[in-house]
């Protein structure tokens, strides 16, 4: 046989897709542009009402408040992009403060171990999550709709009902304070620094030869399986990517505001809504970690422009649903 | 590329019973149709073949209203009909047979079949009726084998191919468009099929014939119709044209042969993989060498154990019992992982459940394997380099690798999916199905790769329901059945030593 | 099994395999296994209340479990349509206190505007299951965020407009829904069962039931077999809004005024999709039924009732329904797999 | 690709203008407020009750009677009703349907409750506890179940009251003695409702304090938990009345969820907005630490605050020395219905209503209340120091 057969003329048949290769990687779907048009959006209605929300200061600030959630959405992207959900990371969250307070005692000297501790703890319950959702095929809805079950009743148990203890003031500081005078920048929060690490980390990873395969068993875990992945083991690290985003999150969460009950509480709908606005598909397989983070500051400038702009209190769940629908509709338009 | 215009069959007088003119489609500014017209008769089997991406599926698609077409028009007995939904069609009497089974294998025989235009009694679901029509419908086709009350999971995939015709003629079709109805089929079993389609025929009814298989468009068709690249190259009736002449129109040239030639005897005689006494739940006893540098092809019917071989070589679903070695040292296969590392890979008959990531780029899918199994940091752009090579050398047409491999043709997909593997320089090669549902010319190019495989020290072992193909590419050829080895043939073999092994008729020499 | 059967030896089928195969397709099957667990849960109780020197099931303690389920079971029987379809609804809370409170507004304790009342209800609830149906099927919205996002309009809507419970249910209405019984069975229990039977036989005897579950188990075969895909879901989602409405209904006879917070208090969201689930619904559609979720909702109900008993701290009781809801599921998990393979050795 | 990009925009843009219309037509812009009537407080809640509002008030300046050291068995303009036929020999059974225990307010409550039932064994020989988890259709069918359980005494702190109130008339038709306490039922079948003055009072000693202390023309922040919630809504209506009285500049109402997180960034915007905010004013007292840790770390001069008696707060207030006061709606009123149920139990009269004095926590008396000791959460105006169990129970 010679070479005729396959050395067809390019011609017709070869003939390319329209659009190539790089509109393809920005508009396809999952892409991050259409959540940059919208956070762009919001930040011009920003500097509309608020001008010197761009100083410095007052905008590293707002990043740095930002961090938590951000870090919570880029953990839940890599669940999400497996093709599967985390709902338990706001009471993770919730379980990490509270468990910190108590253990630290409002001593400085057990912060570094309690802090070990927690990383240990949020990788338990990744592990967990990922162990049951993978092995005993239980959906990760169910099982992490257990774990926020199990999460948030052992916390009020162990606790008894009330928060005890107090975080120190090391504890905190990744929270609250910030390098001061810097120049240029002013000051600039740790928390900020923290959001960079995570977010490189995770850029690096989702870049990585295991991210990309994550990815891929989101599309399809049969593929997946048959070209020698190991899809239990990767949506495990998933989970627990996930788990110890959460921790991160709830030491900034707790080191911003203290301990509290309320420190998690809603937040794995609000880590879900910002990954799917930054265009990442429920369900796996498609969307960008930058999509995913940028979804998430999204919603926090959501926040803060309802803030400025003096939307009543009670109405604000009705704006922000209204700006979701309208945002994902766009998006699920767009694909057909 | 030339374009033969023959004779577009007119019997005048009656309007034919479906008529196609100028139909155009487009999908994201790609022209995948190009003014196509077609007609069919009553109780006319009409075939229509071409290349994978020719646009059957998609001029079916349009006929059976999945998709509206951009232009052109459609008549049903001469009034022109727009579908805008596959349930208009289905009033209009258009039944269609899908190239992946429509079937839910969670609900009854009857409950499929009359899915969508269930019987009603009151406004209530006539359950009776329908299980005394389906009853009805499965005796005309000949199927005693299963009740209406079946669940259609738990039926084997010829079944489900009864109930899947059986549920398009509950419809009182008119037009029944057949695609790719043999592809998950056995030889015997597409027999029962040509009985079924003659039947139809009888009564009036027209069917569109979408097939690979040459052989079976010259069994069943009157007239056949050429695509290419969205184009209809010709309609000619069968009696006046040979298999030789359509691969021309399909490929727009001539094929010299079909395959490759073979290795040289006595070239092959390193055993590199071997299997003594290897069981599992659905293997028994199985002993097989596999030299390299040599193909050897695997026979058997539907359910044989042909698949669960190499899937247990693969690690898919491992041998439970007897002993595998690789280059003489003996290995445990429990996981695909380690299969992989030890040099041998799969290549699925499922290419969309199983084989590729559809929404993934053509490079991420290319690169899977190696990323999964092989993961590194540094030296990933030598890699991503050495894949891109590879793509280009297995002549992947696509509009660039971050193209989505979902819009690829499945030609196109199957050779991304072997760049993906030989960018592991596999020892051992599993095919399973490689040219299923896939054009001439991928066909022969994918041919000719394998047998390059070999030629260049590799072994293959080559699982295919086509019996010319196999035939035609292997050095010897292993018949399975009831999960064990029935017998073992010389390249030279004919098609009915083939089925007196696999059916049980003639017995195997023992080994 | 030893090999798969060979295509010659073409055995007719046996009739009794039959019967029994029907039977697992239309979702009897794994519904048998919550309503074990539910006589289990029933028994441990009570023996543990026992030994505690009560016990488990005297009439009041009855009654309160059953008026328990009522709640629950009326959205869960809606929530199984939608999770049938392989949809979901995250706004049933919401729902179900906005309905407590447009009835008990509307009817401001007179019973001659309970219907009025009860049409505005079902209005209302109509039109939100038409914005979610419409969202989840014709937009094609993800409905897990297409109903999160209705649930919060809701929100808003309420949080704005209410300080507390406002209205007043017709006096009627509570005597009878709200509290009157038939022995130790509550009115609106029968109600609830009502409800269940209406959508079991829907399910199984109209179009709808059918092309639902085709829906579900795979679209693109229920589309192509001439399913209208959008307009089941829309319908489903409807249903689904307008049992939650019912539940509210209920809700309003049993505090006899409009709880602006009711539905959300009582978790009815998650807890309704936990109860399908545990009655042995796929998540992802298709597979499942209304006597699973009944028997799903009795066995929530039941462990409410044992812990309430031993006056179990409600915290404890947390943990324990998440380990009991995930225990079923991998259980469901695992046989369903099992079969799963069972067939695919038929196949290969 | 700019389509849907303006799609969206308009979406938000017509969003954020409705919602934005829909509550600055009646809230002029802050910014240019003072000089208006309206103090940028919006309009008065619809839930407001002028006449609730005025008893309220007037029961602040009154004198209890009873013991000044346990206010939990003082009473405020006392009304006392025969109990005689309620009297029946001990020990009783006493059951005690509870609303919630989700939050550490209810948490001290309940663990003083349960001190008191252990002080008082000898008269109590069984308390069944049912815990409603903030339900109310759960609270309807656990007072149905403590129905049939042979209580003689049934104390009830409802989750809602309107929806409450057929479930506690079913208990008082049973002919047991039925005290509420808390929130109250509307109906008078109740042999007693304890609650301290309430939630006018609360917010009114807030805000008269903030109109006091802030400088004439400052800026006040009021921040309130959750919209819709009866006992919350008081709070704020009582200090709105007082705030546009004494005409204070009030800059912005927010809801805070309860969450500290979410103060702070609210707390940190108006700060950025505002440059600086002169009062705080809080309807629950949770994150009023929160508050004043935004005005640390924004480094600007805390403001006047009020708190409410969780140790945190008074702690910080007494390190900080803020410019401070807490009212407070004390925990130990979950002392008195135990009291006052053994009370009807043996006969003798209580007062219907039985009002509590509820103290507010001032600069002068803080030491007296801040405790090193106990956990940052715990309400200093817990009333339990006497009682068997402290400190340990409530650590």
């Amino acid at each position: 046989m010679t070479a005729e057969v396959t050395r067809e003329p390019e011609g017709a048949a070869a003939r390319p897709v329209a659009g190539g290769v790089v509109r393809g990687r920005l508009v396809r779907p999952g892409g991050v542009l259409p959540i940059v048009v919208i956070l762009a959006l919001l930040l011009v209605l920003i500097a509309i009402q608020q001008p010197d929300f761009f100083q410095p200061a007052s905008l590293l600030s707002f990043l740095g408040r930002s961090a938590p959630i951000i870090i919570l959405a880029a953990g839940q992207y890599f669940v999400i992009v497996s093709g599967e959900f985390d709902l338990s990371v706001g009471s993770l969250v919730t379980a990490q403060v509270v468990v910190a307070a108590r253990l630290i005692d409002s001593d400085p000297g057990r912060t570094w171990p309690v802090v070990l501790l927690l990383f240990g703890f949020g990788l338990l319950v990744g592990v967990a999550n990922g162990l049951v959702t993978t092995t005993l095929r239980v959906p990760s809805f169910i099982t992490t709709l257990g774990m926020y079950l199990i999460l948030v009743g052992a916390v009020y148990l162990w606790s008894d009902g009330a928060p005890r203890g107090g975080l120190s003031d090391e504890f905190r500081r990744f929270g609250r304070l910030a390098f001061e005078d810097v120049p240029l920048l002013g000051r600039l929060p740790y928390a900020l620094l923290v959001l960079l690490a995570v977010a490189v980390l995770l850029l690096l990873f989702s870049r990585s030869d295991a991210g990309r395969t994550l990815v891929a068993v989101g599309d399809n875990p049969r593929t997946a399986e048959l070209t020698g992945v190991r899809v239990g083991r990767t949506k495990t690290v998933a989970f627990v990517i996930s788990g110890l985003a959460a921790t991160v999150a709830a030491i900034l969460l707790g080191g911003y505001s203290g301990v509290s009950f309320q420190a998690g509480l809603g937040l794995e709908f609000t880590a879900i809504t910002a990954v799917v606005l930054g265009g990442v598909a429920l369900g796996g397989g498609r969307g960008a970690l930058l999509g995913a983070m940028l979804g998430a500051l999204t919603l926090e400038t959501l926040f803060t422009l309802m803030n400025f702009y003096g939307v009543s209190g009670a109405l604000k769940s009705t704006v922000q649903g209204l700006i979701i629908l309208a945002a994902v509709s766009v998006g699920a338009l767009r694909r057909r | 590329m030339v374009t033969i215009r023959s004779e577009t069959a007119e019997s005048g007088g009656d309007p034919p019973l479906l008529e196609l003119r100028g139909i155009t489609k487009a999908f994201l500014d790609v022209r995948v149709l190009h003014g196509i017209d077609l007609d069919l008769r009553r109780g006319e089997v009409h075939a229509v073949v071409g290349e994978n991406g020719a646009g059957k599926s998609t001029l079916m698609k349009i006929i059976s209203g999945v998709y509206p077409p951009d232009g052109g028009s459609v008549a049903l007995d001469g009034r022109p009909v727009s579908f805008r939904s596959p349930r208009q069609a289905q009033s209009a009497g258009v039944g269609i047979i899908h190239q992946e089974f429509n079937l839910l294998p969670e609900r009854t025989v009857a409950e499929n079949v009359f899915l969508g235009h269930e019987p009603l009694r009151r406004g209530l679901v006539d359950t009776r009726t329908m299980l005394r029509r389906t009853a009805e419908l499965l005796d005309a086709v000949g199927e005693t084998s299963f009740a209406p009350t079946a669940r259609v999971g738990g039926l084997g995939v010829a079944r489900q191919q009864v109930v899947e015709i059986v549920k398009a003629l509950a419809l009182d079709a008119r037009l029944l468009i057949m695609d790719e109805p043999t592809a998950a089929l056995a030889d015997h079993e597409v027999e029962l099929l040509y009985g079924l389609v003659r039947r139809l025929q009888e009564r009036g009814i027209g069917v569109l014939y979408v097939s690979h298989r040459l052989v079976e468009v010259f069994d069943l068709s009157s007239r056949i119709t050429v695509l290419k690249d969205g184009r209809r190259v010709t309609t000619v009736p069968t009696a006046r044209t040979s298999q030789d002449q359509l691969v021309r129109h399909m490929v727009g040239r001539e094929l010299a042969h079909y395959y490759p030639p073979r290795a040289e005897p006595g070239r092959a005689d390193e055993v590199r993989l071997s299997i003594r006494n290897g069981a599992n739940d659905r293997l028994r006893g199985v002993d097989l060498d596999l030299r390299a540098g040599e193909v050897l092809g695997i026979a058997g019917l539907q359910g044989s154990g042909r698949s669960a071989l190499a899937r247990a070589v693969f690690g898919v679903a491992p041998f439970t019992s007897g002993e595998v070695r690789l280059g003489g040292r003996p290995v445990r296969l429990r996981t695909v992982r380690s299969a992989v590392r030890a040099g041998i890979v799969y290549i699925t008959e499922d290419r969309k459940g199983e084989g590729i990531a559809a929404r993934q780029s053509v490079l991420d899918n290319a690169l899977l394997a190696g990323r999964a199994v092989f993961p590194r940091w540094a030296g990933r752009a030598a890699r991503t380099v050495r894949v891109r090579e590879l793509l280009a050398a297995v002549e992947v047409r696509a509009a660039g690798d971050q193209q989505e491999i979902r819009f690829l043709s499945g030609g196109n997909q199957q050779k991304v999916v072997l760049a993906r593997w030989l960018a592991l320089s596999p020892r051992v090669l599993l095919f399973d199905e490689p040219t299923r549902g896939i054009d001439v010319g991928a066909k022969s190019a994918i041919h000719d790769l394998v047998r390059r495989l070999a030629r260049d020290g590799a072994a293959v072992l080559m699982i295919s329901s086509e019996l010319p193909e196999l035939l035609g590419m292997s050095d010897r050829i292993v018949v399975m059945r009831d999960g064990a080895v029935a017998g073992e043939l010389p390249a030279q073999a004919t098609e009915e030593d083939v089925m007196g092994l696999a059916t049980g008729a003639v017995r195997g020499e023992p080994r | 099994m030893t090999a798969a059967p060979s295509a010659p030896q073409r055995t007719p089928a046996v009739p009794r395999r039959e019967v029994r195969t029907l039977r697992t397709a239309v979702g009897a099957d794994p519904a048998r296994g919550v309503f074990v667990a539910l006589a289990l849960t029933l028994a441990i109780g009570w023996v543990v209340v026992a030994l505690d020197g009560g016990q488990l099931l005297n009439q009041s303690s009855v009654v309160s479990l059953l008026h328990v389920a009522t709640g629950l079971g009326l959205v869960a029987a809606g929530q199984t349509l939608v999770i049938l379809g392989g949809s979901l609804d995250l706004s049933v809370g919401y729902v179900v206190s906005l309905s407590t409170l447009i009835a008990a507004e509307t009817m401001n304790g007179s019973d001659s505007r309970i219907g009025p009342a009860i049409l505005l209800v079902m209005a209302v609830s109509v039109a939100v299951g038409l914005v979610n149906g419409f969202l989840v099927a014709t937009v094609g919205i993800n409905a897990f965020i297409a109903t999160l996002g209705v649930g919060l309009l809701l929100k808003g809507y309420l949080e704005n407009g209410y300080d507390g419970p406002a209205g007043s249910t017709a006096p009627t209405l509570v005597q009878t829904l709200g509290y009157q019984r038939v022995g130790p069975v509550p009115v609106a229990f029968l109600l609830f069962l009502a409800v269940a039977a209406a959508i079991w036989f829907a399910l199984r005897r109209t179009r709808y039931g059918h092309h639902l579950v085709a829906v579900g188990g795979d679209a693109q075969v229920a589309r192509l077999s001439g399913v209208r895909n959008d307009r089941v879901l829309i319908l489903s989602h409807v249903l689904c809004a307008l049992c939650a409405g019912l539940a509210g209904v209920y809700l309003a006879s049993r505090l006899g005024s409009g709880a602006p917070r009711v539905g959300v208090e009582s978790f009815y969201d998650l807890e309704s999709i936990a109860a399908v689930v545990l009655g042995g619904a796929a998540l992802a559609g298709g597979r499942g039924g209304v006597v699973g979720t009944v028997g799903g909702v009795l066995l929530l109900a039941s462990v409410d009732s044992v812990f309430n008993q031993l006056d179990v701290d409600a915290f404890f009781k947390q943990v324990v329904r998440g380990v009991i809801i995930i225990a079923a599921v991998a259980l469901y998990a695992r046989r369903r797999h099992r079969r799963h393979r069972e067939r695919n050795g038929a196949r290969s | 690709m700019r389509r849907p990009g303006i799609a969206v925009a308009l979406a938000s843009v017509a969003t954020l203008v409705l919602a934005g219309c829909a509550t600055d037509t009646p809230t002029p812009n802050p910014s240019q407020s003072g000089a208006t009537a309206d103090a940028g407080t919006g309009v008065q809640s619809k839930f407001f009750v002028q006449a609730d509002y005025d008893r309220e008030i007037a029961l602040l300046g009154a004198t209890a009677t009873g013991p000044a050291d346990r206010p939990w068995e003082q009473v405020l303009d006392p009304r006392p009703v025969d109990t005689a036929k309620y009297k029946k020999p001990g020990p009783y059974k006493v059951c005690f349907s509870n609303a919630a225990l989700n939050n550490p307010w209810r948490q001290v409550g309940f663990k003083t409750m349960q001190a008191e039932v252990e002080a008082q064994r000898a008269l109590i020989k069984e308390f069944v506890h049912v815990d409603a988890e903030g339900k109310d259709p759960k609270q309807i069918t656990d007072i149905n179940d403590l129905l049939g359980k042979g209580c003689d005494a049934l104390i009830v702190s409802p989750n809602t009251t309107a929806t409450l109130t057929p479930a506690v008339e079913t208990a008082c038709a049973k002919g047991i003695p039925v005290v509420v306490f808390d929130r109250g039922v509307d109906t008078d079948c109740p042999v007693t409702f304890i609650n301290p003055i309430g939630g006018y009072g609360f917010g009114h000693v807030g805000a008269e304090f903030l109109s006091q202390k802030v400088p004439s023309g400052g800026k006040v922040l009021a921040l309130r938990i959750l919209p819709g919630v009866d006992v919350l809504e008081t709070r704020w209506s009582a200090a709105k009345v007082q705030f546009d009285k004494a005409n204070v500049n009030v800059v912005g109402v927010e809801f805070t969820d309860g969450d500290p997180a979410k103060t702070k960034t609210i707390v940190t915007n108006y700060l950025q907005r505002h440059g600086t905010i002169d009062g705080i004013w809080m309807d629950a007292g949770a994150t009023a630490v929160a508050a004043v840790e935004a005005f640390q770390d924004a480094g600007k001069p805390l403001p006047a605050i009020n708190g409410e008696d969780q140790l945190d707060f008074l702690k910080l207030w007494k390190d900080k020395q803020l410019t401070a006061i807490a009212p407070t709606y004390p925990t130990y009123q979950w002392r008195t219905p135990v009291l006052a149920a053994l009370k009807i139990l043996r006969g003798e009269p209580v007062s219907s209503p039985w009002k509590l004095p509820q103290p507010t926590i001032t600069q002068d008396n803080l030491d007296r209340y801040v405790d090193e000791a106990m956990p940052p959460l715990h309400y200093a105006m817990c009333g339990c120091t006497d009682l068997p169990g402290y400190p340990q129970r409530w650590k």
